[in-house]
Parts: structure tokens; C-alpha cells; sequence
């Protein structure tokens, strides 16, 4: 094996990590904003856990911990987007059970 | 938004006006639900619904009963009454701003302000009539505000609700916008207010007993043991929002305003009694 | 400033019955507060009801009676229109002290 | 055997000490005694006691027999333990003091009362208790000390923040 492509091994497995955290904080920053927005749109439905999870995310993020942070933003999405299905269900919903329709 | 929420409940208007007799006003809505509760506790007298879980649970109802004849809440109300009459800067005093000097009326609170167009509560009231007077409004959820209006409550004790949600549309609207929030299940734990209060009163939910959607705002301000004082209404909204991992609303918010409205006035015909006590 | 204490006390066949509550924190020691210090222990040590300058009832609490204390107690000797005193100290030295009359 | 000894100890100074209160009350002017209640007896060590039964000893020097002719009225599943009411009445005779405790909380005692000539073996507080626990009232009959126990089932309740 030449000793150039020695190098380039090398240094691609060092440069690895590196790629797949600037991956992680790309990830983050768009799932973080998608679960903002879905957040936002559950309109007066929103829940407490979106927001406490936004902000454990948000909090990984600036510590530099950009897994955590994606994981955090992944839930308060899945989270936010259940939220936001809650309005929309419950738009028509309430009337089931509403004393006198 | 507050003209498409309009539009909506004129064209829902529009759809059930042939079915009126079904319950489609909120005095239809009030006597429905009185007899719901008569057909669930049908031992349960309807001048008792005021007390909430004590209506419904014996036990609890001795401990409450212990409380009454010296009940924590006495300080509050003291201070309540020294600062209601106490005068403002200008020499004013806040029954300069009420019908009958601010004695005996809590039972018209909450009304639909026609001129404002929205719903007017007796602590919004309060603060507006700070600040006509050039003071500074008071927090909502706790402390003086939650102290003179358990001694305006007082004054009015053992006199019936009697709310009135006039032709005006836009008074309609907000009962309609605080029954929608009333039914709606909300939070992670998808709960609806009615979810407990109309569905399962009388029963406990972990160590709470439930109390019935009925007289529920009668005894406000209340003073809870959790608390160690007195708390408004709209402090006790949040709450209970915040136990379902629903986000709560600012305290005088509309929705909670509209809220108040639509449950004070399904309490119609029920006496004052605030301030009380509760766990 | 008004008092910290509120008395009822009512004679009925020679017996006086007497109920008080007294507006007080009474922290236990035990509580921390929103930020994270604990608060200090402050709590009512004793409270006396007198009647013509002598002891009827005498009360040693700790910080296990609850935030504005209550008290009923039950005594022989007064008479309608008798004024009774109620006085408390606290274990920071805070007192106050009141009259009531019986009813 | 050094606890007993500590005990032994205390007994004596709490003994004095009670006969000083006993005595101090019949002979302090009326004007004095308004102004301010003397705490300078307030059982310190007593309210600082872990268990019933040293809290007892501490505070009496004595060791309560169980009776049956003391009443306590207190919820059986309280609604909320910051705020429990706890009534208390008995027909023993002579009754020169009250206390109730609270088994589990850090430390035991909560109140105690003197019951002078004239007051009726009666009262009526409200207590703090953290936890599910036995309730302890005590009564000094005569000289002699007896007790009667209730448990209160206390659940973190309280609905709503």
C-alpha cells in the first residue's frame, strides 16, 4: 500500500467525526425549527412538554452537544405534531360532549 | 382573528337556529346541565353544588367544615377591605368605579362589555379602575387583588349568580369561545376540563376528589392548604391546565375570560360563597 | 396596621369557648424557597390566654402547627363582657398581643 | 445506658423547670404577664426529639399507658397534610397538660399544652405532617401520663398548581 493513500485513510477517518457533527447540528437546527413551527401551530393547544423539550434542546445546542440536542428536538416535534392533531380533532370533537351540543 | 372567530359562530348560529330547543342557547345549555347533575347525584341538593367536592364526599366535607369556623382566609379579607376603602392618590376610592359602591355585586361578574366587546371580570374591572385612578394594575393570580376581591365576594354572600349573555353576537361569541375551551381536551394527557368536572366528578384521581363543572366558580377567591393563600380563579385555570402538560394562558387572558364567562354562567342561580377554602 | 390575631370567644353555661387564629408563617426550618435557600425556622413558641391577669390556657408550639395558627380551647370562670388577653412570642422574639371580649 | 442516663438527667431539669412555670405564673403581676408570654421555658430539647415515646420521656419524664377515655377527632385520609385539623378531649381527671405528636415527622412533638385549674381537658390545633403517620395525643392525668394513638393517611393531593 503507497504511503499517500495511507494518508488520505488517515485523515478521512479523522475528518469523519468532524463531517457527521456538522451533520448533527445541520439535522438539529432543521428539526428544531420544524418542531418551532409545529409548535406554534397547535395555536392555544400547545403543550408543556413541547416547550420543555425546546428547551433542553435548545440548551444541548449551545453546549455543543448536538446529539442530544437533535434527539430533544426529534421528541418535542413528534410531541408538537400530536398537538397540533389534538386541535385539529378537537375543533369538532367537543361537540360530542358538550352538555346541550 | 376576532372577526373570523365572529363569522364562524354567526354561520354555526345560522345552522342551529332550528334545532334552538336542543340546547342551542346558553340558558338551554344551564338547565341541561342542572338536570345532568340531578340525574348523576340525585340525593345532592342543588344549593349544594357551591361546596364542589364537599357536596359529594363526607369525609372531606368534616375536614372542610373544621376550617369554616375559622377559616384561614380571614386576614385576606380584612386586608382586602382595608385597602378597598383605603383612597387613591387622587382621593378616590374604588367603589367610585362599581354600581352600589362595589357592595353586592359580585354576583353580576363576569358581564360581556359592550363597549370594550369583551368580557369584563371583576379583577379586570378592578385593575381598570386602578389605572382610570392613575395607579398601577395589580398581578392577577394572587396577593392584594385576590384579597379585595374575596371582600367585595363578602358583600355580595348568598346572593344568586346572575349572568347574562345578551343578544349582542359578540357576547354570545365569547360563552360559545368558553364552552368550546370547557369541552376541548388539551395537554398531553388529552384531558378537558369537562373531562374531570362533567364526566367524573365524585370520583378521585390519584388523591384528588373531582368536583362538579357546577357552582365551580362560586367560592373564588379561594383559599387552598397547597397554596397557604388565597388565589384567583384564573391562578386555579392554570393549574389546572399545567396538570394535564397543557400550556397554561396568562392570567385575564380572553380565554380564560370567555372561559369564566360560559362556567360562571352555567353556575346561575347558585349563591355566592367566596372565598372558601380547598385542599 | 391591624392585628395578627383574630379572637372569637363566646361563655355558654359557665364555660368559655374560645377559638383564635393567628396570622404567622411558621416555618418549619425544612422549606426551601423558589431560588433554593432554605428559610429559616420561624415559628410562634407560645401563645397565653389570660383572663384578670391570670393564665387560662397556655400553648408551646413548635413549627409543626401549620402557617396562621388556630386555636380552640375551653375554660370555667369568665363571665359575658369579661375582656380576655391573647398573646404570642415567636422564636425571633416578634410578639403581639391582643383583647377580646367575651360574648 | 447513656441515653437512659441523658434521660435521667433531663428529667430532673425539666421537672424544675415545670415547677418554676408552676410557681412564676401564680406570682407574676398582672401588667407583665400581658405585655408579653415568657418563652424562656419553651421545652427546647422536647421539640427537637425524634419518636413518641422519647419525645414523651424528654418533654414528661414520664411513659404514657395507652387509654381509652381520650378522644382525638382527625381525619382518616387528610386532604392535605400542611393543614390538619386534630381535636382532642378526654375525661381523665386533673388534667395539667395536653401534647399531640406527629410519629414521623423529623421531630415528633407539635404542640403542647398546659391545662391550668379551671380549662377544660380540651383543644383543638392544626397541624403540619408530611407523610401517612400515627398521631399521638398525650395526657397528663393526675400526675400520670396516657396516650392515644390515629393514624392519618396523608397523599401528595392538590390538584392544579
Amino acid at each position: 500500500m503507497s504511503k499517500s493513500l495511507l494518508t488520505i485513510g488517515l485523515s478521512l477517518s479523522l475528518l469523519a467525526p468532524l463531517s457527521a457533527q456538522a451533520g448533527a447540528k445541520e439535522d438539529f437546527q432543521k428539526i428544531y425549527s420544524e418542531a418551532e413551527s409545529a409548535h406554534k401551530n397547535a395555536g392555544n393547544f400547545q403543550w408543556t412538554t413541547t416547550s420543555s423539550r425546546l428547551e433542553e434542546a435548545e440548551s444541548a445546542a449551545e453546549s455543543g452537544d448536538y446529539d442530544k440536542a437533535k434527539a430533544m428536538a426529534s421528541e418535542a416535534l413528534k410531541l408538537a405534531q400530536e398537538s397540533v392533531d389534538q386541535r385539529e380533532k378537537q375543533a369538532e370533537a367537543w361537540k360530542n360532549i358538550a352538555i346541550g351540543g | 382573528m376576532l372577526k373570523a372567530k365572529i363569522i364562524l359562530v354567526a354561520l354555526g348560529a345560522a345552522l342551529v337556529v332550528p334545532q334552538a330547543l336542543a340546547g342551542a342557547t346558553p340558558e338551554e345549555d344551564r338547565k341541561q346541565a342542572v338536570e345532568y347533575f340531578k340525574q348523576m347525584f340525585p340525593e345532592v341538593p342543588f344549593e349544594e353544588y357551591v361546596n364542589g367536592q364537599y357536596a359529594l364526599n363526607e369525609d372531606r366535607r368534616g375536614q372542610w367544615e373544621s376550617l369554616q369556623d375559622f377559616p384561614p382566609y380571614e386576614f385576606a379579607v380584612a386586608e382586602g377591605q382595608e385597602m378597598f376603602e383605603t383612597p387613591f392618590a387622587n382621593g378616590k376610592t374604588y367603589a367610585s368605579c362599581f354600581e352600589n359602591g362595589g357592595i353586592g355585586i359580585r354576583q353580576n361578574y363576569p358581564y360581556f362589555d359592550e363597549d370594550q366587546k369583551q368580557v369584563m371580570t371583576l379583577e379586570l374591572a378592578i385593575n381598570q379602575c386602578r389605572e382610570a385612578n392613575g395607579e398601577e394594575p395589580l398581578r392577577y393570580k394572587k396577593g392584594d387583588i385576590a384579597s379585595i376581591s374575596a371582600y367585595m365576594a363578602t358583600t355580595s354572600k348568598g346572593k344568586p349568580f346572575n349572568i347574562k349573555v345578551s343578544d349582542d353576537p359578540d357576547a354570545l361569541a365569547a360563552y360559545e369561545d368558553g364552552k368550546q375551551f370547557y369541552y376541548s381536551r388539551r395537554g398531553q394527557l388529552n384531558f378537558s376540563c369537562a373531562s374531570c368536572h362533567v364526566q367524573n366528578p365524585g370520583k378521585w384521581i390519584r388523591a384528588d376528589f373531582l368536583s362538579p363543572a357546577l357552582g365551580q366558580p362560586s367560592n373564588f377567591p379561594v383559599h387552598r392548604s397547597k397554596w397557604g393563600e388565597l388565589g384567583t380563579l384564573h391562578r386555579r385555570f392554570a393549574g389546572c391546565n399545567r396538570n394535564v402538560r397543557g400550556e397554561p394562558f396568562a392570567p385575564q387572558s380572553e380565554e380564560y375570560r370567555n372561559l369564566e364567562y360560559f362556567l360562571t354562567y352555567m353556575s346561575n342561580g347558585l349563591p355566592v360563597v367566596g372565598p372558601s377554602t380547598r385542599p | 396596621m391591624a392585628s395578627s390575631i383574630r379572637v372569637r370567644a363566646v361563655e355558654s353555661g359557665g364555660v368559655t369557648s374560645l377559638k383564635a387564629l393567628v396570622k404567622h408563617p411558621m416555618d418549619s426550618g425544612f422549606v426551601k424557597d423558589s431560588e433554593g435557600n432554605v428559610i429559616p425556622a420561624h415559628f410562634i413558641q407560645m401563645l397565653t390566654v389570660s383572663h384578670n391577669g391570670k393564665d387560662v390556657f397556655v400553648a408551646n408550639w413548635g413549627p409543626a402547627v401549620s402557617k396562621d395558627p388556630f386555636l380552640e380551647c375551653r375554660f370555667k370562670g369568665a363571665e359575658k363582657g369579661d375582656e380576655l388577653t391573647i398573646s404570642w412570642i415567636d422564636n425571633q422574639g416578634e410578639s403581639d398581643s391582643t383583647t377580646a371580649t367575651v360574648a | 445506658m447513656i441515653d437512659q442516663t441523658r434521660r435521667g438527667f433531663l428529667k430532673g431539669v425539666l421537672g424544675a423547670g415545670f415547677a418554676g412555670i408552676a410557681l412564676g405564673s401564680g406570682f407574676v403581676p398582672m401588667g407583665a404577664k400581658a405585655a408579653m408570654p415568657d418563652a424562656s421555658n419553651w421545652p427546647k430539647k422536647a421539640f427537637a426529639t425524634p419518636g413518641v415515646d422519647e419525645t414523651i420521656a424528654e418533654l414528661y419524664g414520664l411513659e404514657a399507658t395507652e387509654s381509652d377515655k381520650i378522644s382525638m377527632d382527625l381525619p382518616t385520609i387528610a386532604q392535605n397534610g400542611a393543614v390538619v385539623p386534630v381535636t382532642v378531649e378526654t375525661s381523665l381527671p386533673n388534667v395539667t397538660g395536653i401534647a399531640l405528636l406527629v410519629a414521623k415527622n423529623p421531630n415528633a412533638l407539635a404542640a403542647e399544652f398546659e391545662i391550668p385549674k379551671g380549662a377544660l381537658p380540651f383543644v383543638s390545633n392544626r397541624l403540619k405532617m408530611a407523610e401517612t403517620t400515627d398521631v399521638v395525643a398525650v395526657v397528663i392525668s393526675d400526675g400520670k401520663a396516657y396516650k392515644a394513638t390515629q393514624n392519618v393517611k396523608v397523599t401528595v393531593g392538590g390538584c392544579g398548581g
